[in-house]
C-alpha cells in the first residue's frame, strides 16, 4: 500500500491544473462550507429533539474529508453518497433549502418526500440520490464510470462509503469490476472508525482498509480525512490517474464520527467520552481554524461571523422549508414507473375514497 | 406472568431459550453490546458473552451463511437481520441455501436457523425502513414464516420456531414493539406453529390479519359492532404454515371476507388468502373478495398514512362485503 | 419473417436493437466470446466488440449494480443472469435499487435496466437450473415482469422492453428455446405491454398460462376441445403490468378459471390472478378457481415430471370446473 | 504474501504428527484414488454422451489438488466442496457406487434424487451436499468453524471453491468473517484458469488470487496444485495453525481445466488447443506416475492394473448403480420440512390422482 504521497509523486499524467494544491481562497471557502455543515448538523440534532424533523444523521468530524474531496473533482463528475454525505452536497452547490426541504419531505423536496432524512439528492450536481442498504452505490458508481468510458467522458464517478461498507458484497463486487475493467472511479471510504456499535477493529482484520485495494490489483492510500488540504490532494491525484485511464484508487479517509450513528443512537451504550474526547482534540473545524488563523487569512471576529452567518442561514432556511406544504397525497402513485399502469390508476382512485385517512398520519 | 411489551416479550424469549440451551446462540448487528437496534437483546451479551452473542461484521450475507454452517454442526442460531429492509444481500443464501438444505441433501443436512427480523411501516421510516415482504418467503418453499400480533404470542411462537426442526423467518412488527404491552406467561411457553388465533368472534365478515395490521383491524370491527356489522378477526400468526382450515371455516360461517396486510397487493398473501377461499370456500362466498393492503408503489415516508391499511379503509371493505349481498 | 426458434428470436432482437442504437450494452457471464451458455449472445461479440458485449466476473451483484450505473448515465444496458436461480446475489440490487431508483429520487433519476434471464423446468436442470420464481419480481412494484412464449412474442416484448423507460425482468422460458419455431417478423417489431395474447377462443372455461406453460395448456384445450369442453387460452405475456381486463373477460364469459405457472403455488401469480378474478368476477364465477402449478417444494431433479403441470393436470381440472357447475 | 514453505516454517504449534510427509505408501494410495478419479472421469463423459446420465462436470486435471488436500485433513474434518470434488469424495471415504447412484438420481442415491450429477453429500464423511450457486458453501464453512470454536472441538473446515468463485459475495462475507473471528477455515481455492469462458486473469486483477487472504487480515499461499506432496503439504500446515488458534489459511492450487466445464460446455469456443496442450504436459497423474516409477514405487504393469482394476470398477458398479429403480414419484414432497405440511399431505395427494404423468419424463 502507498502512501498518498508517494502515490502522487509516482503519477506522470496529472495535468496541470489538476496538479495544483488549494489556493488560500479555496481553503477559506473550504473552511465556509465546513462551517455550512457543522451548523447544519447542530440545528437538525436539535430540530429533532423537537420533534420538527424525524430523523438526522449527523456529519460532523468528517467535514474536512468531504469539502476536501468535493473540492478536488468537476461538476461533470459523479457522486454516489451514502446518508451522510452533507457537506458534498454543499459543496457540489446543493442548495441548503432543497437539502431541509429533504429532511422534512414537503412538497418542494426533489425527492417528494418519499425518503428518510439524509437521503438527498440532485441530478443537476450529478450527486445520485442516497439509499439506505449499506454499499450498494459502491457497484453503481463503478457501472456509471463504465458508461463514461464507453462515451470516452473524461469524467470519474466518486463512491463515498464507511468503515462498515468494506463488508459489503458491492464494495467486492465493485471494486473487482473496478480492477477488471480499469474504472475511472474513486472509492472515498471514510473510515470514521464505527459503524453504529461495531468498532473499526471488528469490522474486519486487515490492518487499513485501503489495502484492500490491493485485492483487486489497485492502490490504496490512507489520508489523514481531518486535514483539507491532505485529502484534496489525494483526490485529485486519483482523479488525474483516472481520467488519464490509470484506473481506480481507493481512498481511506481517517477521520471519526463524533455525534451518534443517528438521533436514534445512544452511542454511550458501546464507546467512551475519553475516547470521543481524544478526537475532538482532532476536530476538522478547530484544526482548519486553527491553521487558518496562524496563517492570517482568519481572524477571531471574521470567523465569528462566519459561524453567526451560518447558524442564522440554517434558522431561516429552514423557517422557509416548514412553510412549505406537505405533498399531495396521491403523489404516492408518481414515479413507481414513468408512466402509471392501469392498476396503480385504480389504487390512486381506492386512495381517494378514504379521505379520513389522508388528514394525517396515523389517520 | 407479567406484563411485558412485544419487544420485551422476544428479548425473554431469546433468554429463556439460552439459559435452557447452551446450543443457542445468536448473532448479528449491533446486537452485542449495544443489545440490539430496538434493544431486542438487551442485557444478553453481558449474560452469555461474546461467543454466544455475536456482533458481526456488516454483511447479512455473511449472518445468514454463518448461521447455516452452525446449525449444520448442530448449534441453534438465532440470526438477527437488523431490518426486514437489508435481508436482501443474505437472500441467495436464505432462499437457495437455507430453505433447501434438507430437501437437496435427501434429508442429510437439516439446517435449523430462525431469522429474526423487524418489518413494516408506520415509524416514519420511509422506503428502508419499512417494508413487509413476507410474500417473498411465504413463496419460497422450506421456509416456515412467523409473525406474531402479541407479546405472548411474541414469545410463544419464539420459543416454538427455537425449538422447531426447520428454518423459520421470524418477523418482528416494529410498529408495535412497543405500542402494545400483554401478559406473556413464564417458562416455557410454545405456541404452536399452523393455528390462527381467533382474535374476535362474528358472523357477518371474517377480517383476517397478522402482525401490526391486528390492532386497526380489531378496531375496524369495533366500529362495525356499533353498526350492527358483527365481524369475526383471524390472525393466522404463522404465514407458513398456515391454518388453511380455520381460513375457510370462518369464511363458510360468515360468506364474506377482508384481508389486510401491510405488503404491496399484487402477489402478497391476501392474493394467497383469496385464492385459498375462490378455491375451497367458493360455495359459501356471498360476496366478493376484498383486500385492503399497502398499494404497489415502493414505501413512501411522509405519505405512509396514505399508503398503510387503516381501521377506516378495513370498516369500509367490511361494509362493501356486507351491502354486496 | 422467417421462422425462428424463440432463443434465435432473442437473438435477432439483442443484434438489432445494437445495431440502431449504440447505447444498447449487453453485460453478463460467459455472453462475449462464449456467445452464452444457451447462445443467446451468439455473433454479438465478433459485430459489436468488447466495449458492447461484456464479459463480465462471476458477480450477479456486479452486473446488476453496474448495468444500473450505466442507465443512470444514459446507456441501455441489457444485463444477462445466466440462469434464473442465480439471480438472487443480485436482488438488493434489483429490488432494493433497480426497482425503487426513480420513486425514491422523486424522478430525477430513471433507472431503465433489462434484467434477461432463462428460468423454468423441463430440462433435468434439479434445483438450481428449474426454478420460476417470478412472483418475487412481480410482487416488487417498480419492476416490469415480461415473459414470451412464442419467437415472435420474445423478439417483440424484447423491443418493447429495451425501449422502455422502467426496468424489465425479462423471463425466458429456456425449455422451449428451440422447442418452438415460428415467424418473427423483422424490423423494429415491438409487442406492447399490457396486453394479453388470446391463443385461443373458447366459452366453457378459461385457462391462463404464459412462457412454457403455453404449449401444454394449448394441448389440454385441444384434448378438452375433442370431448366437447371450449377452453379459451390466454397468456398474459407481461405478468406486470397485467392485462386485467382482458383475464376479467375472459372469465366474465366462460365462468371458470383455470390457472396454470411452474412456479410453487403458495404465493405464487396464481393467487394473484384467483384474486383479481375473486374480486372483479365474482358475480360471473360458477366454479371455484383452480391452480395447476408446480408444488411447494424445492424444485426436484429426477421427478421433475411429477413436479410439473402438463397437458393432463390441466385439462382434469378445467373438467372439474366445467362438472363443477 | 508467503510461499506455503515459509508459512510452513513460520509455524511453531503444529504437532508432530501434521508435520510428517506423507509416506511412500501414503503417495502410492494417492495415486490410485486419483486413478480411480479420472477413470470415473472418462466412464462418465461417455456414459453424459451415451445419455444415460443427464450431466456430467469432469475434474480432470485437479485430481492432485483434491486428493493432496483430502489426505491432509482428518475424519472429523467438515468439508465444504462445489460441484466438482468428486476426489475429495472418494478420498474421504465415499463410496464410488454412493457418487454413481447421485449422477443417477435413483432410489439409492442419498440425495434422492433431488439434484443434478456432481451435486452429492455424504454426512457420515462429513461431506457436505453441494450447491449450483457458486460461492455459497463459503461461508456456511466459516459458520461450521465457529459452531466447532464455541464447543471446543480441535478441527477444521475446509471451503472448496474455484478462481471465479473468488468474485462472488460469500467469497468475500466469509474470508472476513473467518478474519475477524480467526475461525479454523481452510480455504482451498483450485484456479483452475477458467470460471466456464472467462479466463482467470479477467476474473480479477490482482496478481494471485492466495494474496486475497490479506485484505482480510490473514495469509494466503500459492501452491502447485498438480504436486500431491505440496499441495499435502500446505493443507497440512494449515491445518494444523488452525486448530492451534492461528486462523484461516487462503490456499490457492493452481491447476487447470484439462476437460471441458461440464458436459453442456464446448472449450472450443474459448480456448486454444495450444493452451490445453501445453497444460497436458503437467497433467498430475502422468507427473506423479513418473515420479513413482521414478523412485521405484511403481513399474509399468502395476500401473496397468491400477488402470484396468479402477476402469472395471466404475463399468462394474455403474453396470449395479443402472439396475437401481427410481424414487419413488411422491418422494418429492418429502424432506421440504422434517414432518409435512398440511398443504404438503394434500398436494402429495392431488399429484397422485394424475397417475399418467407419473409415468415419466414429459409425460
Ligand atoms: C445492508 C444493510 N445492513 C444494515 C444496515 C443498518 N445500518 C445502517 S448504517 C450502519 C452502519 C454503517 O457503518 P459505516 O459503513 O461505517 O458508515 P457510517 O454510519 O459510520 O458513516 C448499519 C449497520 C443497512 N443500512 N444496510
Ligand atoms: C451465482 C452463480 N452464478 C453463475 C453460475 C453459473 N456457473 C456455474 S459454474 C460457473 C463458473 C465457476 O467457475 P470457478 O469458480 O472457477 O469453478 P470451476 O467451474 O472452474 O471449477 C458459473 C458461472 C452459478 N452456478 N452460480
Ligand atoms: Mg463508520
Ligand atoms: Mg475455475
Amino acid at each position: 500500500m502507498a502512501s498518498a504521497e508517494s502515490v502522487a509523486q509516482g503519477n506522470s499524467s496529472a495535468g496541470p491544473e489538476s496538479s495544483g494544491d488549494l489556493t488560500p481562497e479555496q481553503i477559506l471557502a473550504g473552511y465556509r462550507l465546513m462551517v455550512r455543515a457543522r451548523a447544519t448538523d447542530e440545528r437538525c440534532l436539535s430540530l429533532q429533539r423537537q420533534g420538527r424533523i424525524g430523523f438526522y444523521a449527523p456529519l460532523m468530524g468528517q467535514e474536512a474529508a468531504q469539502v476536501g474531496c468535493a473540492l478536488a473533482v468537476r461538476p461533470e463528475d459523479w457522486m454516489f453518497p451514502a446518508y451522510r454525505e452533507l457537506a458534498v452536497a454543499l459543496t457540489r452547490g446543493a442548495s441548503l433549502r432543497s437539502i431541509l426541504d429533504q429532511l422534512l419531505g414537503n412538497s418542494a423536496d426533489l425527492t417528494k418526500g418519499r425518503q428518510m432524512p439524509n437521503h438527498f439528492g440532485f441530478a443537476d450536481q450529478h450527486f445520485v440520490t442516497a439509499s439506505s442498504p449499506i454499499g450498494t452505490q459502491i457497484t453503481q458508481a463503478v457501472g456509471t464510470a463504465m458508461a463514461a468510458q464507453r462515451r470516452k467522458d473524461p469524467i470519474v464517478t466518486v463512491a463515498f462509503f464507511g468503515d462498515g461498507a468494506t463488508s459489503s458484497n458491492d464494495f467486492h463486487a465493485g471494486l473487482n469490476f473496478a480492477g477488471v475493467f480499469r474504472t475511472p472511479t474513486i472509492f472515498f471510504c471514510q473510515n470514521n472508525q464505527w459503524a453504529i456499535s461495531l468498532p473499526r477493529e471488528k469490522q474486519t482484520r486487515s490492518k487499513t482498509l485501503a489495502e484492500k485495494a490491493e485485492a483487486y490489483g489497485f492502490s490504496g492510500v490512507v489520508v489523514d480525512g481531518t486535514d483539507l488540504s491532505v485529502v484534496y490532494r489525494a483526490v485529485r491525484d486519483a482523479r488525474a490517474r483516472a481520467v488519464a485511464g490509470d484506473g481506480p484508487t481507493l481512498i481511506e479517509a481517517q477521520v471519526y464520527r463524533l455525534g451518534p450513528h443517528s438521533t436514534s443512537d445512544d452511542p454511550k451504550r458501546y464507546r467512551t467520552d475519553a475516547e470521543v474526547a481524544q478526537w475532538k482534540e482532532r476536530d476538522p473545524l478547530v484544526r482548519l481554524r486553527g491553521e487558518l488563523i496562524t496563517a492570517k487569512l482568519l481572524d477571531e471576529a471574521t470567523d465569528q461571523k462566519i459561524w453567526d452567518e451560518a447558524r442564522a442561514e440554517v434558522v431561516a432556511v429552514f423557517a422557509e422549508a416548514e412553510k412549505v406544504p406537505p405533498m399531495a397525497p396521491d403523489s404516492i402513485f408518481d414515479d413507481v414507473f414513468a408512466r402509471p399502469t392501469p392498476r396503480l390508476e385504480e389504487e390512486r382512485h381506492e386512495a381517494a375514497g378514504h379521505s379520513q385517512s389522508l388528514g394525517g398520519p396515523h389517520g | 406472568m407479567g406484563e411485558l411489551t412485544l419487544v420485551q416479550a422476544v428479548n425473554r424469549g431469546l433468554a429463556e431459550a439460552m439459559r435452557a440451551d447452551p446450543d443457542v446462540v445468536l448473532l448479528g448487528e449491533d446486537i452485542g453490546v449495544n443489545g440490539g437496534v430496538f434493544r431486542a437483546t438487551e442485557g444478553l451479551y453481558k449474560e452469555f458473552g461474546e461467543s454466544r452473542v455475536v456482533d458481526t461484521p456488516l454483511s447479512e450475507t455473511g449472518i445468514v451463511g454463518a448461521a447455516i454452517g452452525m446449525a449444520l454442526y448442530g448449534l441453534k442460531p438465532v440470526a438477527e437481520i437488523q431490518f426486514m429492509d437489508f435481508i436482501y444481500p443474505a437472500f441467495d443464501q436464505i432462499v437457495s441455501e437455507l430453505a433447501k438444505f434438507r430437501y437437496r441433501s435427501g434429508g442429510q443436512f437439516p439446517c435449523h436457523v430462525v431469522i429474526r427480523t423487524p418489518y413494516g411501516g408506520g415509524i416514519k421510516g420511509g422506503l428502508y425502513h419499512s417494508q413487509s415482504t413476507e410474500a417473498y418467503f411465504c413463496h419460497t418453499a422450506g421456509l416456515k414464516v412467523v409473525v406474531p400480533s402479541t407479546p405472548s404470542d411474541a414469545k410463544g411462537l419464539l420459543l416454538t420456531a427455537i425449538h422447531d426442526e426447520d428454518p423459520v423467518i421470524f418477523l418482528e412488527p416494529k410498529r408495535i414493539y412497543r405500542a402494545v404491552t400483554g401478559e406473556v406467561p413464564d417458562g416455557d411457553h410454545r405456541v404452536p406453529f399452523g393455528q390462527a388465533r381467533l382474535v374476535r368472534e362474528g358472523s357477518d365478515v371474517s377480517l383476517f390479519a397478522y402482525g401490526a395490521m391486528v390492532p386497526p383491524t380489531v378496531e375496524a370491527a369495533e366500529t362495525l359492532a356499533a353498526e350492527g356489522i358483527h365481524a369475526e378477526v383471524i390472525d393466522p400468526r404463522t404465514l407458513v404454515p398456515l391454518d388453511e382450515s380455520a381460513i375457510v371455516a370462518s369464511v363458510e360461517k360468515t360468506g364474506r371476507a377482508v384481508i389486510v396486510h401491510e405488503a404491496a397487493r399484487f402477489c402478497g398473501l391476501g392474493g394467497e388468502i383469496a385464492a385459498l377461499l375462490a378455491e375451497k370456500a367458493f360455495y359459501s362466498l356471498k360476496a366478493p373478495i376484498a383486500r385492503v393492503t399497502g398499494y404497489d408503489t415502493p414505501f413512501p415516508y411522509a405519505l405512509e398514512h396514505v399508503y398503510l391499511p387503516n381501521a377506516e379503509k378495513i370498516a369500509a371493505a367490511a361494509r362493501n362485503a356486507v351491502r354486496a349481498s
